[in-house]
């Protein structure tokens, strides 16, 4: 397979001519200044993305807006985009409401070491799912209550799902302690060098 | 000599080995017959229907490496399923299978003694096998069974008062405590304890299930919740001991039950001439086919009926079958005044 | 875990007992690991450890490519195993746009359903056993044989059916096999109601499920809950119904809800949708359109690039697949599933504090987690 | 002349549990002696043909009380060590009281005992250990006794309203 260059982020279409976005983004946007950097389009769901500091916001907005009431936080995941540099993470906010029954994807985009405010103060469910995306990602969410790995043992170090994770894992060395390792790999790559 | 020593040392050879028979193969028929109850065969490999599984058990359990967890206290550890088997298996010394009967041309008690104070003996030594359960939950110095022995002591101890109470009721009826007097006093009666006395059969049998650790009261060895309950640490014989005194306890609470309630050895009305012909079957086996419908009760109960848990148990003893035990007691006795 | 703290109570210092529910223990379905703190018998507070089974499906998705991934996830929820194939399959199809043909909709949504029964089966069985009734676990497991007899003569598997492809069905069904799932559903009717009769009414059993980890509609939808452990709060909330997929918008069917949101609403609820499945898979089977089983696939599998999010009601709540595509390789970019079981698990802590130690093994079995699909 | 053999045997295993009891470290082990200890005073009292009070020994003692023992033991962390130093001359002035109190008294019932020999008791009847001796205790305990035992039983009734009250103090 030839080796293409890595892509820089989804295409996130802006949507045709004849779709308009719902109401509740334009509401959205009139009653938080700045908060819809872009809408888009694709296969059947709406995307918005936000600034990621005004994410604690749009998140209470969109759950207590009559309009939006998306009270249920179905999905709340990450993607890595390494060539991004400093935003290399798309954190995707996956909201239903069940009361209206629409969906919303909010998607803001963090660096790797630029805090995210949690969302786990509007949405109790949003609690493990981002201790998943700190497990596999690193992101690094702000005033979560309870920010420990959660499938990854505590001890684990790197961050699996990242793209520049090896990928045939760090080894049994690596997982105790990764000094020992690396000196463990110098030795053995000084002794082939011999 | 022949009467003083060896005629009572023969019987308790028998009963004992009896009991351990019969124990070993209560086991078998809880198998088969909860398979029966869920559609599936139970144990079919070992002899014909599994008739051997037992032995096959035995030889297993006794082969198996015997555990002691390090930090367990070991002395107590060891005498804890001793402590529960011996006064489940000496209660038998009170139980009467049948009457007198001639033998080898010799009369001879088919019971090893009867005490005057017998019913009471049955109680006060079964009381003591709680230790058993007590001991085994501290001595594993684990948590799941220390909180299994806590259950099993406060359930045992409420339990214990309800079927005591229940008890006493009987001892008013029968006017005295001795087994084989309560069982001649259903003779002369005419009538089995359980139609005069039904209130105190129902909450002796539900005592019953409490106190051998029986489904639906079956928390201090709740496998879903306690992984075991008190015996989670032990294996091999140690193990197989609480299994057989569980089993033990079983038929001790059918035969006490077939005795004080079901007219023990006696065959359906005693006192009807038209049905002599029940005679022909004898007396212990009267007494052994009562005793296994209990059994055979004891383990559909199992098989149908979820489990309670802790603070309902509780509840149920405490608030409804003591104080029914108490009512119970004082019409008895009201009636029993104004019927003298 | 934190060292146990010591209360001044009211006259006495009493010590909380801390204890590990797990990872091996009978009623946690699985590795999960419940650290309770206990004041006697009553549950203070829970820690729920997970992460024992995880083999990072998300992470090995991405270097497999399209039609590989089907099979992985098989191994995530491996009691409703032909679910997750669809919803894979299925939002693979809405990335690439494909239209996929109404025979193969239909077979969907009998799988599905059947899938549903056998999973609700399952629970049942467990949560019954996790409270002491062992024969309705049996009883349970008997006719989830017969389901998976269904699948074995569908696609050969009993568990792990890789029984999708996108853009429609790897196969036909046999000959006759309509005919034998007409036959289960009548066999299944009468055993559901048999299940009632050792259950519904039986006063042990409504003793240990009124009232234990009640919840209400709002805070389980603020927790996250979804499924039926949801609509045993009185949300009627289902993905089926709410953001159709498969066949499931020309299916007539209700959505049982609870009123309290307790143990034994999330019991009926269940139960109930033993009956309305049944019902789905008799209109589905009668109605079977003919047709072809798969849409236009291209050879090479390679979705333009974008992302979706699609979501299916599994038997456990809503199964969502967020699927990232860069267009260029021949495997997805990014491939992350929203667990129902991960999220409703989420939710125990906050069901078992205050209650009593048997309790919490009532609600493990009664939001119904399977511990590969938890872990991944 | 077999009853005495017996009797000093169940006697010294009486008083042998008696001193382990109080001379264990652990404390499990000492309340595991008590019971020992009580099971070989009920086999005295079957000596004595006083199988009800056996039996009731047993039931009682045995199989209730040091049962709830147990549960305290158990519940009561005592393997802490002594947090608080205690003066240890005040704890020997007490025992050294104690025991020369007890130690008079004892002496002052032998001094006694010389000097008025015990009547000879009434031989019992033949009739008595036949039907047991339930109905005796029985008739004993509401005739001549119905007063303390009456005052016994209120006793226990106030005890364990008490002990309710102090537990559930927020009836």
């Amino acid at each position: 397979m030839p080796k293409a260059a890595p892509p820089t982020g989804p295409p996130d279409p802006p949507p045709p001519a004849d779709k308009t976005p719902p109401a509740f983004v334009a509401s959205l946007q009139s009653a938080i200044a700045g908060s819809v950097t872009h809408v888009s389009y694709w296969v059947g769901d709406w995307t918005i993305v936000v600034p990621a500091t005004q994410i604690l916001n749009i998140a209470r907005h969109l759950r207590d807006a009559p309009d939006a009431a998306f009270d249920l936080c179905s999905d709340v995941t990450a993607t890595d985009w390494p060539p991004r540099g400093t935003g290399r993470f798309d954190v995707v906010y996956s909201l239903y409401s069940t009361r209206h029954r629409h969906r919303i994807r909010v998607k803001t985009i963090v660096g790797e070491h630029q805090p995210l405010p949690s969302v786990t103060s509007v949405w109790p469910a949003a609690n493990w799912l981002e201790r998943e995306i700190y497990d596999m990602f690193g992101v690094n969410f702000a005033g979560h209550p309870d920010r420990r790995r959660i499938l990854m043992p505590e001890d684990w170090q790197g961050f699996p799902q990242r793209k520049d994770y090896p990928l045939e894992g760090p080894g049994e060395l690596l997982m105790e302690n990764p000094l020992d390792w690396l000196k463990l790999r110098q030795a053995k790559e000084e002794a082939e060098i011999e | 000599m022949v009467d003083t020593f060896l005629v009572p040392l023969l019987k308790i050879v028998i009963v004992l080995n009896a009991t351990l028979v019969s124990v070993t193969y209560m086991v078998l028929l809880e198998r088969k017959v909860i398979a029966w109850a869920q559609s599936r065969l139970g144990p079919m490999r070992v002899g014909p229907y599994g008739i051997l599984q037992p032995v096959a058990d035995a030889v297993k359990l006794m082969i198996k490496e015997d555990i002691t967890p390090v930090r367990a206290d070991k002395w107590v550890f060891t005498a804890a399923p001793i402590i529960a088997m011996v006064p489940a298996l000496i209660v038998y010394a009170v139980i009467p299978f049948g009457p007198e009967v001639s033998l080898f041309g010799r009369q001879v008690t088919l019971y090893i003694t009867d005490i005057n104070v017998g019913l009471l003996y049955v109680v006060s030594v079964a009381s003591v096998g709680v230790y058993g359960i007590i001991l085994a939950g501290y001595a594993s110095n684990s948590k799941y069974p220390l909180l299994a022995s806590l259950r099993a002591s406060a359930q045992l101890i409420s339990y214990e008062v309800a079927v005591t109470l229940t008890l006493v009721s009987v001892i008013l009826v029968a006017g005295s405590l001795s087994m084989v007097s309560i069982v001649r006093a259903q003779e002369s009666a005419g009538v089995w304890f359980a139609f005069v006395q039904p209130v105190a059969f129902v909450i002796f049998f539900i005592g019953g299930l409490a106190e051998t650790n029986r489904a639906p009261f079956d928390l201090p060895e709740a496998e879903q919740e306690l992984t075991g309950g008190f015996h989670t640490e032990y294996s091999g014989m140690r193990f197989a001991l609480f299994f057989l005194a569980e089993y033990a306890n079983m038929i001790v609470v059918s035969s006490v039950a077939t005795t004080l309630f079901f007219g023990g050895w006696l065959r359906p009305f005693p006192n009807v001439e038209a049905l002599a012909f029940l005679d022909l079957i004898p007396s212990w086996a009267w007494f052994l086919l009562k005793s296994f419908v209990f059994l055979y009760i004891f383990i559909w109960v199992r098989a149908t009926l979820p489990r309670y848990r802790y603070d309902q148990l509780m509840r149920l003893g405490w608030k409804v079958l003591i104080p029914l035990a108490i009512l119970n007691l004082v019409v008895t006795g009201i009636v029993k005044v104004i019927l003298l | 875990m934190s060292t146990p703290t010591v209360h001044h109570g009211a006259m006495f210092d009493t010590n909380e007992l801390v204890i590990n529910m797990g990872p091996q223990h009978p009623s946690t379905h699985g590795v999960l690991r419940v650290v309770l703190r206990l004041d006697g018998e009553k549950v203070v507070d829970a820690d729920v450890v997970i992460g024992y089974l995880h083999r990072g499906i998300e992470k090995l998705s991405e270097n497999r490519n399209w039609t590989q991934i089907v099979l992985l996830t098989d191994r995530m929820d491996y009691v409703a195993a032909a679910t997750s194939n669809v919803g894979y399959c299925e939002t693979v199809e809405k990335l690439m746009s494909l239209e996929v043909p109404r025979r193969a909709r239909y077979v969907r949504t009998i799988l599905c359903e059947l899938q549903r029964i056998a999973s609700h089966c399952l629970w049942l069985g467990t949560h019954a056993m996790d409270i002491g009734a062992m024969t309705v676990f049996l009883y349970a497991f008997r006719e989830r044989e017969l389901i998976l007899d269904l699948f074995e003569e569908y696609c050969g598997a009993r568990l792990t059916y890789n029984s999708m492809r996108i853009g429609g069905l790897p196969l036909e069904i046999p000959p006759g096999w309509d005919q034998k799932v007409l036959e289960f559903c009548k066999i299944m009717d009468a055993k559901v109601d048999e299940y009632e009769e050792l259950l519904t009414h039986n006063r042990i059993w409504l003793e240990r499920t009124k009232g234990v980890g009640v919840i209400d509609g709002p805070e389980a939808v603020a927790i996250g809950l979804s499924g039926p452990a949801l609509r045993g709060s009185g949300v009627p909330r289902d993905v089926r119904k709410d953001e159709p997929y498969a066949a499931y918008d020309e299916m007539e069917f209700d959505v049982p809800i609870g009123t309290v949101g307790d143990t034994y609403d999330r019991y009926l609820v269940r139960i109930e949708e033993f009956r309305q499945s049944l019902r789905i898979i008799r209109q589905a089977t009668e109605g079977l359109p003919e047709g072809p089983i798969v849409g236009k696939v291209p050879r090479l599998i390679k979705p333009p690039a974008g992302e979706t999010y699609h979501a299916i009601e599994s038997p456990k709540g809503e199964l969502g697949y967020f699927i990232v595509s860069d267009g260029k390789s021949t495997n997805p970019y990014r491939f992350r599933v929203r667990p129902p079981s991960f999220c409703n698990l989420q939710a125990l802590p906050r069901l078992v504090r205050g209650h009593l130690v048997a309790d919490v093994v009532a609600l493990i079995g009664s939001i119904d987690i399977v511990l590969g699909e938890v872990d991944r | 002349m077999g009853e005495a053999i017996a009797f000093y045997t169940i006697a010294a295993f009486v008083l042998g549990f008696a001193v382990l009891v109080v001379s264990t470290k652990d404390t499990v082990h000492s309340v595991l002696f008590l019971v020992l200890d009580f099971l070989f005073v009920a086999a005295l009292y079957v000596l004595l043909g006083a199988q009800f009070l056996a039996a009731i020994q047993v039931l009682v003692y045995a199989g209730g009380i040091v049962v709830l023992y147990l549960f305290v033991v158990m519940l009561v962390n005592l393997k802490r060590p002594p947090e608080t130093y205690e003066d240890p001359n005040r704890r020997g002035k007490l025992g050294f009281a104690l025991s020369a109190a007890v130690l008079i008294e004892l002496g002052a019932i032998a001094a006694i005992g010389y000097a008025r020999p015990a009547p000879a008791l009434a031989p019992p009847s033949a009739a008595l250990p036949v039907t047991g001796n339930t109905e005796e205790v029985g008739w004993l305990l509401y005739t001549s006794y119905l007063i303390p035992f009456e005052i016994a039983s209120m006793l226990l009734l106030v005890a364990m309203i008490g002990a309710i009250v102090l537990a559930k103090r927020e009836l």
